[in-house]
């Protein structure tokens, strides 16, 4: 007699909308130039860590200022199966993921024993920390860092057969590899937080998000759920630092651990764009990129725009720009809401 | 016995709020608790449902030890409880609070929940508002909420704290039905009520705390006649 | 036919660090920039800049964006290895050719293999030229320097965990045996990082040593920070003779009277006997006009700003196709030319076997900061016994 | 009237807790607000004071409408709240949260720091202590003593007696006419209506955010509160 | 005696970091307000400092008391007109606000003042030492350390025995309460963060006088800043003062054993105290 759901026309439209997009994505490289195939590439990594991020601050309250550390250690590591292992960097990359997994259980461990901001700041003091000891790794080059080896960046999987396919040049090759599989990271990684807030754990989410006490009085394990989230986001973060490396071919201390690249930009992205929701930093990657491909030439002032501009939106749009869009239009491209469906009930979402 | 509590207290502070309690709950009855504000009631609950920890005694549900057992350990066990501030998920839907609690409480695939819930939901009045965010309720759905949530969770021992402050007379005699629907089910009730003809229609025994001791406990004819209580209780002159 | 006659213009990238705290190596740009557009050289050129804000994220990205999306047909890139290698690293991954400078070779070359520590597995590159000078240049001078003074021998260094002080403190392929072939013990008391903000424990390493010799590479704020403890905590060497840290007058004025007779290599100087091969001008004459354009004293990267574009004009002069990498890449290769830092050509001439291919040395000098009477510094060249055409201008004196 | 509201309502966030509420308090005067749990009393000593903001005229003071000052302004206009649950400056000492509830606004009257030691000489011997090392008692006198030092013309105070010893609310109530006698208008917030009936001049009944019920607390009977209290007859 | 001399450089080294740390302090233990922009400001500080020295002539002590009304009236107009706005309990709004601001000036301040490395010029006194037998001490990091003690000293005389401290910690305790007593908690705020930018002042002059600054080099100690604040407790100002020691000692003593531990050495004493103590060395009663 009763049923739930969470289908609503705006999320169907956006699903067949989504796939359309993607199946577009994965045959672009076929038309766009490299330039485009680039720019998307930024974007796409980029997005893929302001929805990590989001997941972890915006639905699991977890403000982590650190996360450049699992970006920086899933590159070296991903280097390190590269250069001392001799791994294709294809090959290499879940390395990334795995070496970002171990290194978020010590920092979980000391990092939930804060709070708020003890919690930011600890985290931040925890990437310095892994940033100082990697530049102590003399065989990746310590402070100097290192680059792949071009017998390694010539040699990638799979680069041959995009080669034959689109008629390009090596690099070109390299780069729509990079493309894809930027592109099925973020699709996997939007894909599986969204079918998390849609899970169990969604609702788990939600509910220690609005009231801890209560959650666990309903028998939700708040603190597994922390774990679990940092810990998938951590995972993540590192298979995308280790691809955006693989792109990059040079990794350096300060470049892979660096706190602005990972994750100030990627919490401008996330809060310009809206907090709490997968719509967010969707369209906080567009403003960010949009700005940069304006700005970027202006040196010292691109940047102070780009400082004023988070100041302004804090004060004017405090729930980003999406929150500005969906509080008025009710709009919501991603609904998560369960609804039950049946006789004798009103109300919408 | 479901619930067992041998000497337990609690303090905050210098503030002893829970003073060597013990009491015995006898599976499938009713017990209702008043007191003065402040007497220690809901710390009491707290203490049962894991939300506080004892720092002295022995609490054991079910035959076991769970006194040091975290509050969501016990939901699963068993214990359900709504709290005496309305503390919905307020992000969420009436439906989406009650989902979280079957499908955490319970432990089960939500799918499996819905017509669980659904049920609660008519039989809370809730129904109508299946999908209306918790946050906007009124102070009565609140209530109601916090009612179908802790049944959602499935419990063997449901705790209810003051659900029926601020109810008019009629909502106030439907609550009433409901809890002695749930009641006749098999389900242990301890309620908390400053509402005492709505509590002393339902509950077998009843159970006086002050200054966080137990000062009485017996049959609801027995404690409502003793002077001490009412005056206690009510703080007026009889 | 050779590229510069073909009609459309021949693009440029330059990738350099105008904002951020390598921004000093940038002041010249827009100056040499404007100079190379209007000489008749510049006619056929158009180049393009993109600001790597200091950051080596930044700078391997601008170059991929200068690639593909600008379609330069070659790239310039200076400004310490920050900013050289992941511009270089991505052109060798590109295909573009690149022309690079300011970095001394060592941190250039190997900084870019993938295992700095094991010669054998160090590659030459296809498309990427570097141009300066290197350690064994930077020992020869130093050495040179401190033998005209009368000192025990024992040398204190200050290396910092980056780029050129992994290079330099490197006990192998660094300044050590170098120093210790001609005569020098070096104590290295381990790498620091940038921005530190206390050095007792080199001050006591380089005390209990018995230095009077302090060398190193090091970034001007850490340099001061050196400097003051050393002189609180009793530490008097004969003579200090850094990179980096008093490369700009600017850092040597905020030195005071403490800056006065510190020492340090020379690549570049408006004494320098060379001649711009695209405006004519003379060293000094360029330091003149880049001090009369912009209010700005002359500084040692200017040089080499000018000559990057230098050593540009002369290869795509002599490519017919200016969109072939490999033509370009081998022009480079042939070149052979002198610029305002001297010659250019990569011959192998004092460069290993493993780097003969990418590396071409550029003569390096030895000078002194000399306080003017009327307030500021001179360098005065005190030491050129490795580049003899470069005169020197008066003898090494120790410090007070 | 000192103070009056007007059709006064309330939101935490969505949920409203107040309904158009009127009440109205003369010079002098001292008034009970009882109702029970979670009928809004707390919530209406807040929009009186400030905490919430709301319509300018739904609140005048005097005649002038303050419902949407601040807390601080409404304070300097004389109008001082011992706050539900005393909220005690756990960082100051008993004589600094003395001190600092006349630190902004002095008004000429009766109260400083001696008269309060007077009124409650248990204070004088803690006042070293940090507030929050006493007794519930002894904070709820630190808590009316607080809102004293500024000698208001009206003081708010919400539910006084929660969790004391009957011999304590005893000490507190008894200062009540001492204060009215200084001369400032008293709200008193009550659970214990036995208690607020003997304090008061006139009491308001409320019930899930609306006024039930507004009576001479003399002519008040016991039949009336309960329904008003509970919404059904005993 | 080496590590005597290691022990005494590091204490001195924590004089400078907790005068880095101490309006930092101020700021987050009144208002919570984690303020990323704080190095930057004591890099804007020094620029107006050594703008004094060099544009209006003054020796740079009168010229630091001349920017201190300036930079206090800065903080309070960045607080009123910014900052408060964007305060609650969600430490996000604030954190994103002040790393625009420190994007904004750093940027600003290079546009400015080029990327040049400057300095504020202190003469003599920059190496000047003092022999104490054991060991030999820099004047200049006597003289930071001295003053760190003297603006704790008075931030504390500030904070316990003035009316306007009273209110200072009333609001931090509880701001609502605070407004029932006449206190506007937005005023104090503002109030502390023009104080905390006076203190900024004087870490400045001292950070422009001991070494080189130029427009990027705000953030670099910024961490160090914080991690002296969290380990000392919130709201103790000694305590910050005994985290800017501990972490001083702990650079120190781990440069002594290899200068690549120095900086490393520091964030490890860190954790270490907030594994023991995660509320810090000198926790407040409440929050
Ligand atoms: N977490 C806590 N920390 C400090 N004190 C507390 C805490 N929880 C409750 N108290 C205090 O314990 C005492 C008893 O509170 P409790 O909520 O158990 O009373 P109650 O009997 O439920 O009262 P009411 O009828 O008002 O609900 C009160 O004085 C309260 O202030
Ligand atoms: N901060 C808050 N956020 C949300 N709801 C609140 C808040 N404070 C109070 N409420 C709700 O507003 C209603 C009125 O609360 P209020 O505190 O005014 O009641 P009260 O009459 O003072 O009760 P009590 O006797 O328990 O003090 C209650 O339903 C309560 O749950
Ligand atoms: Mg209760
Ligand atoms: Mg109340």
């Amino acid at each position: 007699m009763y049923r739930l759901t969470t289908r609503t026309r705006a999320g169907t439209a956006t699903a067949i909308a989504v796939l359309v997009l993607v199946i577009a994505g994965m045959a672009l490289p076929a038309f766009a130039s490299r330039g485009v195939i680039q720019d998307l590439f930024f974007i796409l990594t980029m997005l893929t860590l302001a929805q990590i991020w989001n997941l972890l601050a915006g639905y699991g309250g977890l403000v982590s200022v650190g996360q450049q550390a699992f970006v920086g250690i899933g590159a070296y590591a991903m280097f390190a199966g590269v250069i001392l292992l001799g791994w294709n960097p294809v090959w290499a990359i879940p390395l990334g993921g795995l070496a970002a997994l171990l290194l978020a259980i010590p920092t979980a461990y000391f990092a939930f024993r804060l709070q708020g901001a003890y919690f930011a700041i600890g985290t931040w003091v925890i990437a310095e920390v892994t940033r100082l000891l990697v530049a102590q790794w003399k065989t990746l080059g310590g402070g100097t860092g290192t680059s792949l080896p071009r017998e390694a960046t010539s040699n990638i999987l799979g680069t041959d057969l995009i080669r034959a396919l689109f008629s390009v040049r090596e690099a070109a090759a390299r780069d729509i590899l990079a493309y894809w599989l930027a592109l099925v990271l973020v699709v996997a990684v939007t894909g599986g937080i969204y079918w998390l807030l849609r899970s169990r754990l969604g609702l788990a989410l939600s509910a220690v998000r609005d009231n801890v006490e209560a959650a666990r009085s309903v028998g939700v394990d708040a603190g597994r759920i922390k774990w679990a989230v940092f810990l998938i986001a951590a995972a993540a973060t590192g298979l995308t630092g280790a691809l955006i490396f693989m792109q990059t071919a040079r990794i350096s201390p300060d470049a892979a651990f660096a706190v602005t690249d990972w994750t100030a930009y990627v919490i401008f992205i996330v809060v310009i764009g809206g907090i709490g929701t997968i719509e967010g930093p969707i369209l906080g990657v567009l403003v960010f990129f949009v700005l940069r491909s304006a700005l970027a030439d202006y040196g010292s002032w691109y940047l102070m725009t780009l400082g004023l501009i988070a100041i302004a939106v804090m004060l004017f749009a405090p729930k980003g720009l999406w929150g500005l869009i969906s509080a008025r239009s009710g709009l919501h491209l991603f609904p998560v809401r369960r609804k039950l469906v049946g006789l004798k009930i009103e109300g919408g979402i | 016995m479901i619930l067992r509590l041998e000497n337990v207290s609690k303090s905050f502070g210098a503030l002893k709020v829970t003073d060597a309690v013990t009491v015995s709950v006898p599976r499938g009855e009713a017990l209702g608790i008043i007191g003065p504000n402040g007497a220690g009631k809901s710390t009491l609950f707290n203490l049962i449902t894991g939300n506080v920890l004892a720092n002295e005694g022995r609490i054991e549900f079910l035959g076991r030890d769970v006194t040091r057992a975290p509050a969501m350990e016990r939901v699963r066990m068993g214990v359900g409880r709504s709290f005496q501030i309305p503390q919905p998920f307020e992000g969420l839907t009436v439906f989406e609070n009650l989902l979280t609690a079957a499908a955490f409480g319970r432990g089960g695939r939500e799918a499996d929940m819905v017509d669980a819930c659904a049920r609660i939901l008519e039989e809370t009045e809730l129904l109508k508002k299946a999908n209306v965010v918790a946050g906007s309720l009124s102070l009565l759905d609140r209530k109601r909420l916090e009612l179908a949530r802790a049944l959602a969770t499935g419990p063997e021992l449901l705790l209810l704290d003051e659900i029926a402050g601020g109810l008019t007379e009629g909502e106030c005699k439907a609550l009433v039905e409901t809890i002695r629907a749930i009641h006749a089910r098999g389900t242990t009730i301890i309620w908390i009520e400053h509402v005492l003809h709505a509590l002393t229609s339902v509950v077998e025994r009843l159970l006086v705390l002050d200054f966080g001791r137990v000062i009485g406990i017996g049959a609801p004819d027995e404690i409502m006649a003793s002077k001490e209580v009412r005056e206690i209780y009510l703080g007026l002159e009889v | 036919a050779p590229a510069i006659a073909q009609g459309a213009k021949i693009r440029l990238g330059y990738v350099s660090p105008q904002t951020g705290p390598l921004a000093g190596f940038a002041e010249s740009d827009a100056y040499n920039i404007k100079a190379f557009l209007d000489s008749d050289a510049g006619k056929n050129f158009e180049v393009i800049v993109k600001d790597s804000q200091s950051n080596p994220n930044r700078a391997a990205e601008v170059a991929k964006s200068l690639i593909v999306d600008d379609e330069i047909n070659l790239m310039l890139v200076g400004s310490t290895p920050e900013n050289t290698n992941p511009v270089a690293t991505t052109c060798e991954a590109e295909g573009m050719p690149v022309i690079s400078t300011t970095a001394p070779w060592q941190p250039w070359f190997i900084g870019q293999q993938g295992n700095p520590g094991d010669p054998s597995t160090w590659k030459p590159f296809d498309f990427a030229f570097h141009y300066f000078w290197g350690l064994e240049d930077i020992i020869a001078v130093y050495t040179g320097m401190w033998k005209q003074l009368d000192t025990n021998g024992k040398v204190g260094g200050l290396f910092p965990n980056d780029a050129d002080g992994n290079a330099w403190g490197d006990p192998k392929n660094g300044l050590k045996p170098g120093l210790e072939a001609a005569g020098f013990s070096l104590t290295d008391p381990g790498r620091y990082q940038n921005l530190s903000d206390d050095f007792t424990a080199q001050v006591n390493a380089f005390k209990a040593a018995n230095a009077e010799i302090v060398t190193g590479v090091v970034i001007p704020p850490d340099f001061t920070t050196f400097w003051n403890q050393a002189r609180q905590q009793g530490f008097k060497p004969k003579a200090v003779t850094v990179a980096k840290a008093i490369l700009f007058p600017q850092s040597v004025e905020t030195l005071g009277d403490a800056g006065h007779n510190l020492s340090s290599e020379v690549w570049w100087s408006a004494s320098h006997p060379f001649k711009s091969s695209i405006t004519g001008q003379s060293s000094a004459e360029l330091a003149a006009d880049f001090t009369a354009k912009t209010k700005r004293p002359w500084t040692q990267p200017i040089g080499f700003s000018h000559s990057l574009f230098e050593v540009a004009a002369n290869v795509m002069g002599r490519v017919s196709d200016p969109t072939d990498a490999e033509a370009i890449a081998a022009a480079i290769a042939a070149t052979d030319m002198s610029t305002v830092v001297g010659k250019v050509a990569w011959n192998g001439v004092g460069v290993p076997p493993f780097a003969a291919k990418n590396v071409c040395k550029t003569p390096l000098v030895g000078g002194q900061w000399r306080k003017k009477d009327g307030g500021g510094f001179d360098l005065v060249i005190v030491e050129n016994a490795t580049a003899p055409e470069i005169p020197t201008a008066g003898k090494m004196e120790a410090l007070a | 009237m000192l103070l009056q509201t007007h059709g006064l309502t309330a939101n935490y966030g969505q949920f409203r807790a107040l309904f158009g509420v009127d009440i109205a308090v003369a010079a002098g005067e001292c008034v009970a607000i009882i109702g029970a749990n979670g009928a809004g009393k707390s919530t209406l000593m807040r929009a009186i004071t400030g905490v919430i903001r709301n319509e300018p005229a739904m609140v005048l003071h005097r005649g002038e409408p303050i419902g949407a000052l601040s807390s601080a302004e409404v304070m300097k206009r004389g109008i001082a709240m011992v706050p539900e649950g005393r909220r005690l400056f756990p960082s100051l000492s008993v004589e600094e949260n003395l001190l600092i509830g006349g630190q902004v606004r002095k008004a000429p009257g009766p109260w400083n720091l001696e008269a309060i030691y007077e009124l409650f000489p248990i204070l004088r011997e803690r006042r070293r202590n940090p507030g929050t090392a006493l007794s519930g008692g002894q904070q709820q006198m630190v808590a009316i003593g607080r809102a004293l030092m500024s000698n208001p013309e009206l003081l708010l105070c919400d539910e006084i007696s929660l969790g004391l010893a009957p011999v304590v609310i005893r000490d507190i109530y008894a200062a009540l006419p001492k204060i009215r006698a200084g001369g400032a208008a008293i709200v008193v917030v009550e659970q214990d209506i036995g208690k607020a009936l003997a304090v008061a001049d006139r009491v308001y009944c409320m019930m899930e955010g609306r006024v039930t019920l507004t009576a001479k607390a003399a002519d008040v009977s016991r039949q009336q509160i309960h329904t008003a209290y509970f919404g059904e007859a005993a | 005696m080496i590590w005597l001399d290691t022990l005494v450089q590091g204490i001195l080294l924590g004089g400078l970091y907790a005068l880095f740390a101490a309006g930092l302090s101020l700021v987050f233990g009144i208002m919570r307000l984690v303020n990323l922009a704080h190095g930057d400001l004591i890099v804007f500080a020094a620029y107006l400092v050594l703008m004094g020295v060099t544009l209006l002539g003054l020796s740079p002590w009168i010229a630091a008391l001349v920017a201190m009304p300036l930079m206090f009236g800065l903080g309070w107009l960045l607080q009123t007109v910014v900052l408060n706005r964007v305060l609650g309990k969600d430490i996000l709004p604030p954190l994103l606000v002040t790393f625009g601001l420190s994007v904004a000036l750093q940027n600003g301040l290079l546009e400015a003042f080029s990327a040049d490395s400057r300095r504020i010029p202190a003469g003599s006194l920059e190496g000047a030492s003092l022999d104490l037998g054991l060991v030999t001490v820099g004047v200049m990091p006597l003289l930071t350390f001295a003053s760190a003690i003297v603006v704790i000293v008075a931030l504390n005389g500030l904070f316990y025995h003035t009316a306007l401290g009273r209110a200072f910690r009333a609001t931090s305790d509880d701001a609502v309460t605070a407004g029932l007593m006449g206190i506007e908690p937005k005023r104090i705020f503002a109030m502390a963060t023009g104080i905390a930018m006076v203190v900024v002042t004087i870490a400045a002059l001292y950070l422009g006088m001991r070494s080189n600054f130029d427009p990027s080099i705000g953030p670099a100690r910024l961490i160090y800043a914080f991690e002296a604040v969290i380990i000392g407790g919130l709201g103790s100002l000694w305590g910050t003062l005994a985290g800017g020691v501990i972490i001083g000692v702990a650079q120190t003593f781990g440069a002594a054993v290899n200068p690549e531990w120095q900086i490393l050495a520091g964030h490890i004493a860190f954790l270490v105290v907030m594994l023991l103590k995660p509320r810090g060395l000198f926790p407040r009663a409440v929050d």
